[in-house]
């Protein structure tokens, strides 16, 4: 029965988990908070302030007076830890991609990516130039994408609408889902 | 009516409804066993148990309105400042966007905490908790009226103001120790920064506020409020509330004194590495800090509770906070980001001699006898 | 009283113009005159109209004739420094300009293929650095004493240079 | 402390764009600095290579986000002078306001980068409102917010639409009683002027030997505006004032800056005024000559300048772009070494980084 205090918190933690996940307990709470963690998730969408080309001028166009994407919670934070957005609004060249993939990685889940405009979904005009990455969803998983060149304010609010929208048909809880991305 | 007697009656109420039962049990049981639950009733009900239940029950109600007002500044804070820059802040998440900090304060929740591998994991777990532990400590001592204040059997706290600002001056450790931790160089850059800042501003403003003392003749809030029922004491110390105004903000670091959380030069500054809950925390406290320097600015210079008795008392005093709390949002809209060395230039050769000049005109009044 | 403020001020734009017109020509006559003398044979071409200096010179002896150009004509700007390939040899074509006099030069310079090499000219223009490792990242020319030769643009391992002909890009 | 290495970017909300600056501190006071560039790198230089004349159009707006125009037009412009062609009046008149409108729109961008780096979001968000209507007007113009392609070889795509003189009118009026509100937010606070008076000094001969442009070398004391002193299209007959300042710093690039808005006020007015009815587009050959040609435009950044080489066939044999920023970031040494870790954001914000152009 001895144990040291790290092996006690995996053993209960490991405990718990099995008990919660197994048990209808587990779903009935899940029932409960589901709808309440996703509103939240929905509703406090902190994208990554990180500008690459034409799209990250329209990006903060998104955030001036006319268009006004505080409205919806949208605010830029500028360290990837406390971020739940990769926008990624422009070309990734090969000088890039390790650096955007380890940005992805720094971020804390759940996270989602979004591909802005032509050039980071598949390359856009400079499609086969040789420094360009043809399309960022090779190296990243890309969960919403917003056409355009340069993709419009309203239709990158749009996008975030659009992702809202994905995140409540997920519908993951707290308990019975795995939020890290294997 | 005050806060103690309301807690205690509570309390009394819900160990009368506790014993019922415990008693109960001891009557239908026979023996040694109803012997024990009626003991246990007994005990319960007993003067020091009460008392102690009591005080926990008031911290809870006490921190509770606290919290709901330190939501409800932030709420103000991006409203107010959105309206500034013309346009229009958080809108959709409840009535008029009021939602919006418990969503995002709910998802924080429930991001995943990162620790960096190379970070020094004590300090690091320990930092968040340590500085808002020691902000939420300010919040226990300040009163919003003679009756709604934390206090023990009707005697109130001697020494608030100094204890406040002992528990303030905590800050600048724990967030030293988190820039540390962090291991980076940003964060280690905004921890020094920090230290640097709070330690230069904690001077003046102490001597500002000893001219409330001066005035006042003691270091309860009760003492100091009651003091200024015939005129506040920004009037007199004009000079002194100035001071103590522009500390505040630098202890609190909002715009223009934000640099060590510099978003543009140093990445969020000592929390870039800090993600989930405990980057929550470091949110949260800033706003509570500026809630408690709201209410102390308001205690201390703006005349407390004291106001024309159609309103009750403690709003008197919240609103006093609250506009205290506009100036800080209006100077974050207009005013830049100052510099490191500006910012201690401003505090050692302009604060500083200000506020001995507002010590001396204290001393002055004091001995001229209009106090 | 505004449209004899503009009037006015009309007729002084109009004259400095004419200032800035003779300027030009004069120091235009001067390179002409003076440069065949101080450069030698190396300077191939020599032409000039309308304040826009052509010319083609051996590699050997650019530096020289940049040296004098900088000193002597007052050319204080090098804007840029552009890489051709020719398929048989590369070409460098220097664009100089003179704030004083307000004219431009544009010198020429041709580099065999198998020796890409040539005197780099940042002692002369600070400004020259980055042309030249831009140059030397995307044509692969050597420039000698330079202070930082490194790739400027495409990440250092990159293996190729990309815009001589003979990389081909699958572009259509 | 001892010295230490930081890196600033890619991802670092000073940089505005992709760029990775690496300064080294001793305690807070930078003792070197090495900018590192190429994150964008696209290939435009090949890419034009295999493209016909009129299909590089659209790819030259790309090269900066910030002023489209200016690169759209420049490109047109030496493509010209290659071809020789002799466009009408109306278009030079049209080209002339455009960039002006484009110039005030990309110095808004700047201004409003500029106030967010030093900590003052109402000017972000005020100098976007502004901007708005600059892009509303171009919008009118040619369908689209950012990347107009509007400039073609031998004029510009369509005439004005109705009743545009009137709109930009109104506009040029009401922005330039906005700007006496954006003075009242920088030039009257004394924090900002703390913040930008006597940091990021580049004297006058370092800007020259460094090949510095634009408003950045006219803020260090030289009075050269390519408009004025190599005049292209018809600013030969427009009346306008350069803009330079003595301060050689980070105030002194704002002051340039911003009178260069009240300049480009001016100069729409004057071009709306003088425009000359008739046509706004020739007709243009598809295939190019022999021989090579320069084009060379004052950007709202600095000098602009592109250089063809035609072989005689649809596609340029090379063209070679010269981006004004890519040489100011070359002297970011010279403006940083001595100043402290706060000063990076005025000073590399003073200097409207656009990395579009710079990487190409």
């Amino acid at each position: 029965m001895l144990m040291r205090s790290k092996d006690f918190l995996a053993w209960a933690d490991d405990w718990f988990g099995r008990v919660l996940k197994k048990s209808t307990l587990g779903r009935a709470v899940d029932r409960v908070f589901t709808d309440f963690f996703t509103w939240a998730r929905i509703n406090s969408l902190h994208p990554l302030h990180f500008g690459i080309m034409c799209c990250a001028i329209e990006m903060a166009a998104a955030s001036a007076p006319r268009f006004d994407a505080q409205r919806l919670g949208i605010i830029y934070r500028s360290t990837p830890r406390q971020c739940d957005i990769l926008l990624v609004n422009g070309p990734v060249s090969k000088k890039l991609r390790p650096d955007l993939r380890r940005l992805y990685d720094q971020m804390a889940d759940p996270k989602w990516v979004i591909a802005m405009g032509e050039c980071a979904i598949s390359g856009g005009p400079f499609w086969q130039s040789y420094s360009i990455v043809e399309g960022v969803d090779q190296f990243i998983p890309v969960d919403v994408y917003i056409p355009g060149c340069p993709v419009r304010p309203e239709a990158m609010i749009e996008g975030f609408v659009k992702l809202q929208e994905k995140i409540r048909a997920e519908k993951k809880g707290l308990l019975t889902e795995d939020w890290v991305r294997k | 009516m005050d806060l103690w007697g309301i807690s205690y009656e509570l309390t009394s109420f819900l160990i009368d409804i506790i014993n019922f039962f415990i008693y109960g049990l001891g009557w239908l049981l026979p023996g040694v066993l109803g012997d024990a639950f009626n003991g246990l009733g007994d005990w319960l009900a007993s003067t020091g148990v009460l008392n102690i239940l009591t005080m926990i029950v008031e911290a809870l109600i006490v921190l509770i309105v606290a919290i709901l007002n330190v939501i409800t500044l932030i709420w103000i804070d991006r409203k107010l400042l959105a309206r500034m820059w013309d346009s229009r802040g958080p809108f959709y998440v409840g009535p008029l966007g009021y939602f919006q900090n418990i969503a995002d304060g709910l998802k924080l929740f429930l991001k995943q905490v990162i620790t960096p591998s190379k970070a020094d994991k004590l300090s690091y777990h320990v930092a968040p908790v340590v500085f808002i532990g020691s902000s939420i400590l300010i919040l226990a001592v300040i009163p919003l009226s003679p009756g709604f204040a934390l206090s023990y059997e009707r005697a109130p706290i001697p020494g608030g103001v100094l204890f406040a600002f002992a528990i303030f001056a905590i800050a600048p450790f724990s967030i030293l120790v988190a820039g540390w931790a962090q291991n980076n160089k940003y964060t280690l850059i905004g921890g020094m920064r920090s230290a640097a800042q709070m330690m230069s501003y904690e001077i003046p403003l102490l001597l500002s506020i000893a001219s409330v003392f001066l005035l006042a003749g003691s270091f309860n809030f009760g003492d100091v409020v009651e003091a200024q029922a015939n005129i506040w004491f920004a009037i007199p110390l004009f000079i002194g509330f100035v001071v103590f105004l522009v500390c505040i903000v630098a202890e609190i670091e909002r715009i223009p004194f934000d640099l060590p959380e510099a978003e543009a030069e140093l990445v969020e500054g000592w929390t870039t590495e800090y993600s989930g809950m405990r980057f929550g925390f470091f949110l949260m406290t800033q706003y509570i800090r500026g809630y408690a320097g709201c209410a102390i600015a308001a205690a201390l210079f703006l005349g407390g509770w004291h106001g024309p008795s159609i309103i009750p008392d403690e709003i008197w005093f919240l609103s006093k906070a609250y506009i205290v709390f506009l100036i800080f949002v209006w100077m974050r809209a207009s005013l830049p980001r100052i510099r490191t060395d500006q910012i201690l230039d401003l505090g050692w050769k302009r604060l500083l001699p200000l506020a001995m000049i507002n010590l001396i005109i204290a001393v002055a009044m004091k001995t001229s006898g209009w106090f | 009283m505004i449209d004899l403020e503009t009037e006015l001020r009309s007729r002084i734009d109009g004259l400095k113009r004419k200032i800035v017109r003779k300027a030009v020509a004069t120091c235009e006559r001067r390179i002409e005159r003076e440069l065949p003398e101080k450069i030698g044979k190396e300077l191939s071409e020599l032409h000039a109209e309308k304040g826009f200096i052509r010319m083609r010179v051996e590699r050997s002896s650019i530096l020289k004739l940049c040296r004098l150009l900088k000193d002597s004509y007052k050319f204080n700007h090098l804007s840029l420094i552009t890489t051709v390939d020719w398929d048989d040899r590369f070409e460098l074509v220097y664009h100089l300009f003179s704030y004083p006099y307000n004219c431009a030069a544009e010198i020429k310079v041709e580099i065999p293929r198998d020796d890409p090499k040539v005197d780099s000219v940042t002692p002369l223009w600070g400004g020259a650095n980055w042309h030249e490792r831009e140059a030397y990242d995307m044509m692969g020319i050597v420039f000698l004493n330079h202070p930082d030769l490194r790739r400027i643009l495409l990440p250092q391992e990159y293996e190729y240079f990309p815009l001589r002909k003979d990389f081909k890009m699958e572009l259509e | 402390m001892a010295e230490m290495w930081i890196n600033m970017g890619p991802q670092h909300p000073m940089t505005h764009g992709l760029w990775n600056l690496r300064i080294k501190v001793d305690g807070e006071i930078i003792v070197d600095a090495v900018p590192e560039i190429g994150y964008l790198h696209r290939g435009m230089e090949k890419i034009f290579e295999h493209r016909t004349y009129p299909q590089i159009g659209p790819i030259t707006d790309r090269l900066c986000y910030g002023s489209s125009f200016t690169w759209n037009h420049l490109y047109c412009l030496t493509i010209e002078n290659l071809m020789k062609l002799e466009i009408p009046e109306r278009a030079k008149y049209i080209r002339v306001m455009v960039i002006e409108m484009q110039r005030i729109a990309s110095h808004l961008m700047w201004i409003a980068a500029y106030a967010a780096d030093l900590g003052l979001l109402a000017g972000f968000l005020w100098a976007m409102r502004e901007r708005e209507i600059f892009l509303d007007l171009m919008q009118a113009l040619s369908g689209s917010r950012l990347t107009y392609n509007y400039a073609r070889i031998g004029g510009v795509a369509a005439d004005l639409p109705s009743d545009f003189e009137r709109d930009a009118l109104r506009a040029v009026n009401y922005f330039e009683k906005k700007l006496e509100e954006y003075e009242a937010l920088y030039r009257d606070s004394k924090i900002f002027l703390m913040r930008n008076q006597g940091i990021g000094v580049l004297s006058k001969e370092d800007a020259i030997n460094r090949g510095v442009t634009g408003p950045t070398l006219r803020a260090s004391g030289v009075k050269y505006d390519i408009r004025k002193d190599q005049p292209y299209e018809v600013y030969e007959e427009i009346d306008f004032e350069p803009q330079s300042s003595p301060d050689c710093d980070c105030y002194g690039r704002y002051v340039v800056r911003m009178n260069e808005m009240r300049e480009s006020c001016k100069i729409i007015r004057q071009a709306l005024s003088k425009m000359p009815q008739g046509p706004v587009r020739v007709k243009t050959p598809l295939i190019g000559p022999q021989g090579d040609a320069i084009g060379r435009v004052e950007d709202p950044r600095g000098e602009g300048i592109m250089y063809v080489i035609g072989d005689g066939s649809e596609k340029p044999y090379r063209l070679k772009v010269r981006s004004p920023l890519f040489v100011i970031l070359s002297a970011a040494r010279q403006m940083l070494v001595g100043y402290k870790i706060a000063d990076v954001v005025a000073i590399m914000g003073s200097i409207d980084v656009c990395m579009g152009e710079t990487d190409k």
